[in-house]
């Protein structure tokens, strides 16, 4: 029984973290809770009895998603400020 | 706004259809269980997620080492990436952390891989572990020496492939299969090529962060000629 | 040499041949000479063996199915690696010109990329045509998908990477799309091997529900009308042999997954109501890209949009072979329609590269007396032009006439009419591009000269397109090894 | 004879389908939510996001299926087919955030084209 709500719970916020990654008005929020849905999934993947998924997805799915993401928002935050400031130099 | 509502119409349709799908599916689907566990003694190794994808779905795994390579020649044919330019010295304190997680995480990664056989783990799981430790060690200001060995980089990165196509002809020549090992060696074929594969998926991954090709890549340098950027 | 050997030729000579043009870049040339070389002779075993033993199988690591994968030959799949090796080769002589003359450092690297990336798609093409397996396909259209969009970015103009862009976001769905309906399927059948599910022949709301998802991915991936938007400027903009490989090769790949798909492995499905749905999405695909073709200001575009309808004739496949009088005859002609198209678009795209290189754009109306400064090419045009028309003797009039006579013995003449249609609208914007030219002028511009293995490959495509019409009984026969359709070809001797 | 040492978390056999089954479930809400979300949103980030939470829900659904499978252990084929997923999408990740970099530089420099 317990188990069963824990296992609903889980759902429901990764349903809702879901959502949220994607249709959050702030992208960085929206970023960060697409990093935490990888984590939770990869909780799922435990509860699935499936560790070498969760492994696989907290690792890959997760980390290093994550962080192409995060440094793409990054870049792309970087490229727009200096759309709008100075005129923009080459990357290195 | 009116398409975003018909949008939003036709996902919930198809999120419904999906659902009555998935519920008409038989509660306990046949599958490959007791295949799997089956035929787990001639393939070589105990861990059942391990032998479907290195040994009754290897094949799979080998396009796959190919996809890998392909994204990353992707990903370099398209942009130069962001290479950190610092040397390693302006950093004391990060350079003493490199030392002890260094050969931890590369130590953690051959374990993925070995215990991968009989227990969850395996190349991919070791090679994303590996590509964090590359991703450290660029972080760490060892980019600009590291990306001097460019022909080491490509060679690594292609080392899977080869590896394990070159596990395909010497496997076939023996047994007249593709990918069929030799009764009783196929523990030692995974292991080669899951060994070969770890290398490249880990510097896949880890460079796949850095999003394009070296600053100084080979080919950029080579044929360079001052006048053209004007 | 058995046939399972030259299936792996197949399969691991390109995938290496990349890893090496990757870490050596200046073999890249070579390794694609020696990789068609190889491809072509394994390819040609491997038709004689399915000619003298019938269908070749070889079960992958020895386990057969459920439990592993299996590599699959019949003539449908010997037919796809023949248009693809023929294609190919094409594809590596042309470029071991095109992208070394333009001399600059941006030249240099799209060539030494090209070669790698077109020798992925080359892997993940034969890989495609030989599994037998549905999740195994579904890594064959990934690897597919990025070599083709990377491919195209390289032409790294900005409205190529738009393309591209767009291109990628509809392939990375559309898998996505795939995969989940393969889920379901294995779900259900506890398989993903097409001959078992075959086997199997179930139905129920998940298989319907699964291979709506399926249809519907590939469906994306192959440009199909209403979801072909992406494909004219994928196909317009990308460096002119990218063009002819995403035009002649790439899109056949998931409509040979649809074949797979529903002649084989869940016939039971293919209710008349949804063969006529995909006869009526190519028929409006045949008007709708026709039309536009007629009306588009540049070379490219116009023959992108001709790749839009001559992929309609494609699914005129599905309502005429599913029926029982005539399907054979279909099914071959609209399989040989495919490869005319694929040998008559690379020509046509080659052309087109030829006259951007040399005029330095690709605008119809300003085209005027082209024909003065490359004839040859020019010629090749016409003549592939002439099959996507379906002019006798050409190959593109052995399909037709094949899937028109099927379509005459169903009874279904509405199908008719719209293939008359077609070619009569094919005729029109092909001769529009003819009129200008070969539109006399006074002073013809002194062009930058072309190298001849540039005109010679696209004319060899074109002459191709033509005579591969007299070859139509030997791919009948060679379609006839394991088909899903049975049934004569009837017309006796009209046929050349 | 057959050594399977998979730790499996909580007892398989308390577990009742309709457990699993709620793990399909919520995988085809990712599915839908990721596609709405796809064809909505502008931003390309969201987008390629969007990609991935429709692939997570795929997975789901492979996963939660050889979960009910009879047995000692969940189904083994489901699990390797979806870790070739996660890697597969891991590259289309990499490759579309460095393809939307490049059409972003294209768009913002003088000379369209330039390798930035």
């Amino acid at each position: 029984m317990m188990l069963q709500i824990f296992d609903g719970l889980l759902l429901l916020v990764i349903v809702v973290l879901a959502w949220r990654s994607l249709n959050d008005r702030d992208v960085f929020r929206a970023v960060i809770s697409f990093i935490a849905l990888g984590l939770l999934i990869a909780v799922a993947w435990v509860r699935l009895r499936a560790p070498d998924v969760a492994l696989a997805e907290a690792a890959v799915g997760s980390g290093l998603t994550g962080a192409l993401i995060l440094s793409a928002l990054v870049r792309m935050r970087r490229r727009e400020r200096a759309a709008t400031g100075t005129r923009r130099e080459a990357p290195k | 706004m009116t398409s975003r509502v018909m949008v939003g119409v036709l996902s919930l349709a198809m999120c419904a259809a999906l659902g009555w799908a998935v519920q008409s599916l038989p509660v306990r689907p046949t599958g490959l269980t007791g295949a799997s566990l089956a035929k787990l003694p001639e393939s070589g190794v105990t861990n059942p997620v391990t032998a479907v994808l290195l040994n009754y779905r290897g094949y799979d795994t080998l396009l796959e080492v190919g996809v890998l390579l392909l994204a990353i020649v992707a990903v370099w044919s398209l942009r130069r990436g962001e290479w950190p330019a610092s040397d390693l010295h302006d950093r004391p304190l990060l350079m003493s952390l490199l030392r002890v997680v260094l050969p931890v995480l590369v130590l953690a990664a051959g374990y993925l891989l070995w215990i991968g056989a009989f227990a969850p783990g395996g190349a991919f799981q070791g090679g994303a572990l590996l590509g964090g430790a590359i991703v450290l060690v660029m972080l760490g200001g060892l980019a600009r020496r590291v990306l001097a060995y460019d022909r080491l980089l490509r060679a690594g990165l292609v080392l899977g492939v080869i590896v394990f196509a070159a596990v395909c002809a010497v496997t076939m020549l023996l047994t007249g299969g593709l990918l069929q090992f030799p009764a009783g060696t196929g523990g030692t074929w995974i292991m080669v090529i899951e060994s070969a594969a770890l290398v490249s998926i880990g510097l896949t991954l880890g460079l796949l962060y850095f999003g394009g090709r070296p600053n100084g890549d080979r080919l950029d340098s080579e044929h360079r000629r001052p006048a053209h950027h004007a | 040499m058995t046939s399972a050997w030259a299936m792996a030729w197949l399969i691991l000579t390109p995938l290496v041949a990349a890893a090496l043009a990757f870490a050596f870049p200046r073999l890249g040339r070579s390794l694609a000479l020696g990789t068609a070389g190889v491809i072509g002779l394994a390819v040609a075993h491997l038709m004689r063996l399915v000619f003298a033993n019938g269908v070749q199988t070889h079960l992958v690591s020895g386990w057969g199915a459920p439990l592993g994968i299996e590599l699959r030959a019949d003539g449908l799949s010997v037919l796809m690696l023949i248009v693809t090796a023929l294609i190919g080769v094409a594809i590596a002589l042309y470029s071991q010109r095109y992208f070394v003359s333009e001399h600059d450092d941006e030249a240099l690297h799209r060539e030494r990329y090209f070669w790698p990336l077109f020798l992925f798609l080359w892997t993940a093409l034969d890989a495609l045509y030989l599994s037998a397996d549905i999740f195994n396909l579904y890594v064959t259209l990934e690897m597919l998908g990025f070599a083709a969009v990377t491919l195209l970015a390289l032409a790294g103009t900005r409205a190529a990477l738009t393309a591209a862009l767009r291109y990628l976001f509809v392939s990375l769905s559309a898998s996505l799309f795939y995969l989940l309906g393969v889920g379901l399927v294995y779900g259900q059948c506890g398989t993903v091997d097409l001959p078992s599910l075959a086997a199997q022949a179930r139905s129920g709301p998940a298989l319907w529900v699964a291979l709506a998802l399926m249809t519907g991915g590939l469906i994306a991936k192959a440009a199909l009308f209403p979801l072909h938007g992406w494909l004219p400027p994928a196909h317009a903009n990308a460096p002119a042999p990218v063009s002819a490989l995403l035009s002649a090769l790439v899109v056949k790949g998931p409509f040979y997954i649809l074949l797979r798909l529903w002649f084989e492995a869940f016939p039971a499905l293919m209710t008349p109501a949804v063969a006529q749905v995909f006869g009526a999405l190519g028929a409006a695909a045949i008007l709708w890209g026709s039309v536009n073709a007629l009306f588009q200001p540049r070379l490219k575009l116009l023959i992108a949009y001709s790749t839009v309808a001559q992929l309609g004739y494609l699914f005129l496949l599905f309502p005429l072979a599913a029926s029982r009088e005539g399907g054979f005859m279909a099914w071959s002609g609209g399989l040989m329609l495919l490869g005319a198209h694929a040998c008559a678009k690379t020509a046509m795209f080659l052309t087109a590269g030829n006259i951007l290189h040399a005029a330095g754009h690709d605008r119809i109306k300003d085209l005027d007396g082209i024909t003065h400064v490359l004839p040859v090419s020019v010629f090749a045009f016409g003549l592939a032009g002439m099959s996507l028309i379906g002019l006798p003797p050409s190959s593109g009039f052995a399909g037709k006439w094949l899937l028109l006579n099927a379509a005459l013995a169903q009874g279904q003449w509405w199908w008719v009419a719209v293939m008359i249609l077609g070619s009569l609208l094919a005729a029109a914007y092909i001769v529009r591009m003819l009129a200008h030219a070969f539109t006399r002028v006074n002073e013809p511009k002194t062009p930058n000269p072309i190298p001849p293995v540039m005109e010679g490959t696209a004319l060899a495509l074109a002459l191709l397109a033509v005579v591969l019409g007299f070859a139509s009984p030997w791919a009948a026969e060679l379609l006839r090894v394991g088909a899903p359709v049975v049934g004569p070809i009837v017309m006796g001797g009209s046929v050349p | 004879m057959v050594i399977v040492s998979t730790p499996s978390t909580g007892d398989p056999h308390t577990m009742p389908d309709a457990g699993y089954r709620i793990y399909a479930l919520a995988g085809v809400a990712l599915f839908a939510i990721g596609f709405y979300s796809l064809l909505v949103q502008a931003h390309l980030l969201r987008r390629i996001m969007a990609l991935n939470v429709m692939g997570s829900g795929v997975f789901l659904v492979y996963i939660a299926l050889g979960a009910q499978t009879p047995g000692p252990i969940p189904d083994p084929v489901p699990h390797a087919m979806v870790l070739t997923g996660i890697v597969v999408s891991v590259c289309a990740t990499g490759l579309a955030l460095a393809l939307v970099d490049r059409v972003q530089a294209a768009a913002g420099d003088a000379e369209p084209g330039e390798d930035a």
